[in-house]
């Protein structure tokens, strides 16, 4: 019994292990990608502002020189969105509550969506990967809500403390979640969460059928 | 001159405005049409067959290997000048087994577009010199 | 016993899991940066390069048109990077070693290191997750020769079939091994590469001084 112990004590130790390098790494390419890609892009911004005042006069000229300053623009964005997604770098600020309340803050102030987040009953403290995890699922329902649902609403409950449950719902279109494996090649969005997290040991169950909207429950033990 | 006949296949919209613009700034080109991947590519030629197309390697439904395939395999006649974003010798092998004429990166210089484009027409081959280097 | 036996084997299948799921969201972060930016930034070169040509005569207009498509080439090439880091696509068409064939011989074309790569004593058949660990981590130790070492040559070795050895050594200025930690914040390549092999339960020895060179041996287990 205490060898078993020990082992399950390494299987942590190891996955725990895992999931920190891989953290570091991602947030060594998000590093890359800010500071390389993030000066260029607004350099390039730049040049086009500044030859676009000079060309303000002639139209034609002024919208090729206008495209390239909305195209540097919209990289740029690109660039941060997938450089959130490394590495929300908002978790090394706050904690795991607060963030996803910016999070929920910013939808609502430009969605269609109305996003409620209840998180009085979560008391858990995770480690920082866990808490990585966790952001870009929601992160990710809520962009699959905003982009596929047509939903008015969506309800996000954390509760728990060494078992996390995260209870997400939406009142949209839902979709026929048999078919979720024939969209592999497209998205992988919803596929990934799942595998993620079984990946790390817990258990996630989807209830959706179409016209009834969508829901995820997702249940965790964390260690620390 | 005569004319030269272009078709544009890139799933980005944003790209073929920028390349339909450089291709109009050839005097003697002319875009005939544009499509968004290669399903759209093959219905196109069903009613215009240009002699140029400038195909885009990764889209949706049918992809540049595949489309040049069948474009090729239905008109023999046509010419195609691929266009890739960044350098990857897996399609580039793909894409000379289609059966391309070219193989371009969609950063090249203008006059290399324009070489390429004469270049091709006339008979011949072009690769840009990065690509060179990796075959 | 049956029941560690069976504990040993649930550590490898986790493991592996997680291993697969972080593979597949670098695919998918890839395969975003490479649709995404790499159209944005190849439109904003065709208008900066269509207006050069049309300003080709104003020296000033046409500096600062230059600047935007030099820097739009520089930003490709940034992407083109990340992306390869994220997800070294040569590897789903080549094995290991032919893709590492295919890496020399691109290096030894273009720089002024003569790699050398001695593989026939490698018959090991790995998971695609391990493959890719393996391949980024000898570009990355080809990398440091070429940005770091001042060395003219360098040689790799890769040999074993369950249990691997790879074997790197320069034979450029090496460095003071013990000062490797302080480097945290800048690079984290060398550092990544020995807990990535730690956390897959292999082992790195790094064997390097001032004025003799850099080596690191590198010994991992495989299972399938
Ligand atoms: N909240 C939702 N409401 C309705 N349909 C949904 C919802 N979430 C997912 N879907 C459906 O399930 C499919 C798969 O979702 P998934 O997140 O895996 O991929 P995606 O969102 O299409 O692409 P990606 O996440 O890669 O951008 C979606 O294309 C959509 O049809
Ligand atoms: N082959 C080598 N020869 C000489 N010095 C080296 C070699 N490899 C690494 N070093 C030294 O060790 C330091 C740490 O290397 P490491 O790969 O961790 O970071 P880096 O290469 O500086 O940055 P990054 O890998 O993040 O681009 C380097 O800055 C360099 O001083
Ligand atoms: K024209
Ligand atoms: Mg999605
Ligand atoms: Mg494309
Ligand atoms: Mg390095």
């Amino acid at each position: 019994v205490r060898l078993m112990n020990s082992l399950i004590r390494t299987n942590r130790v190891l996955l725990h292990n895992t999931m920190k390098v891989e953290q570091s790494e991602r947030r060594r390419i998000a590093m890359d990608l800010h500071d390389g890609l993030g000066a260029m892009l607004s350099s390039v911004g730049l040049y086009s502002k500044i030859l676009e005042k000079k060309f303000k006069d002639d139209p034609k000229i002024h919208g090729q020189l206008n495209q390239i300053t909305l195209l540097s623009n919209q990289a740029l964005q690109t660039v941060s969105e997938v450089i959130n997604n490394l590495n929300p770098s908002i978790l090394n600020r706050y904690g795991l509550v607060e963030s996803l309340d910016r999070l929920c803050a910013r939808a609502n102030s430009i969605g269609n969506v109305k996003l409620h987040l209840e998180s009085k009953k979560f008391i858990g403290e995770m480690n920082k990967s866990t808490e990585v995890i966790i952001y870009r699922i929601i992160s990710e329902l809520i962009n699959n809500t905003i982009k596929h649902a047509n939903a008015t609403e969506a309800f996000i409950t954390l509760k728990g403390n060494t078992k996390i449950i995260l209870h997400y719902q939406d009142n949209g279109s839902g979709f026929d979640s048999r078919k979720l494996s024939l969209h592999e090649k497209n998205g992988m969005g919803l596929l990934n969460i799942i595998d993620r997290i079984e990946s790390i040991g817990g258990d996630s169950l989807i209830d959706t059928t179409p016209g009834n909207g969508f829901a995820i429950t997702i249940e965790l033990r964390i260690d620390k | 001159m005569e004319t030269i006949k272009v078709i544009l296949v890139d799933d980005h919209k944003i790209f073929r405005d920028g390349f339909r613009l450089l291709l109009q700034s050839f005097p003697y080109v002319d875009v005939i049409c544009e499509a968004s991947n290669g399903l759209e590519l093959l219905k196109v030629l069903e009613v215009n067959i240009p002699d140029i197309i400038f195909m885009d390697i990764n889209m949706p439904h049918i992809d540049g290997v595949e489309a040049s395939k069948r474009a090729l395999e239905k008109y023999p006649d046509l010419k195609i000048i691929a266009l890739t974003t960044f350098l990857d010798d897996d399609y580039l092998e793909q894409m000379l087994m289609a059966g391309v004429e070219a193989y371009m990166l969609k950063n090249a210089d203008i006059e290399e577009f324009e070489k390429a484009i004469l270049k091709v027409y006339s008979g011949g081959n072009y690769f840009s010199a990065e690509i060179v280097a990796l075959l």
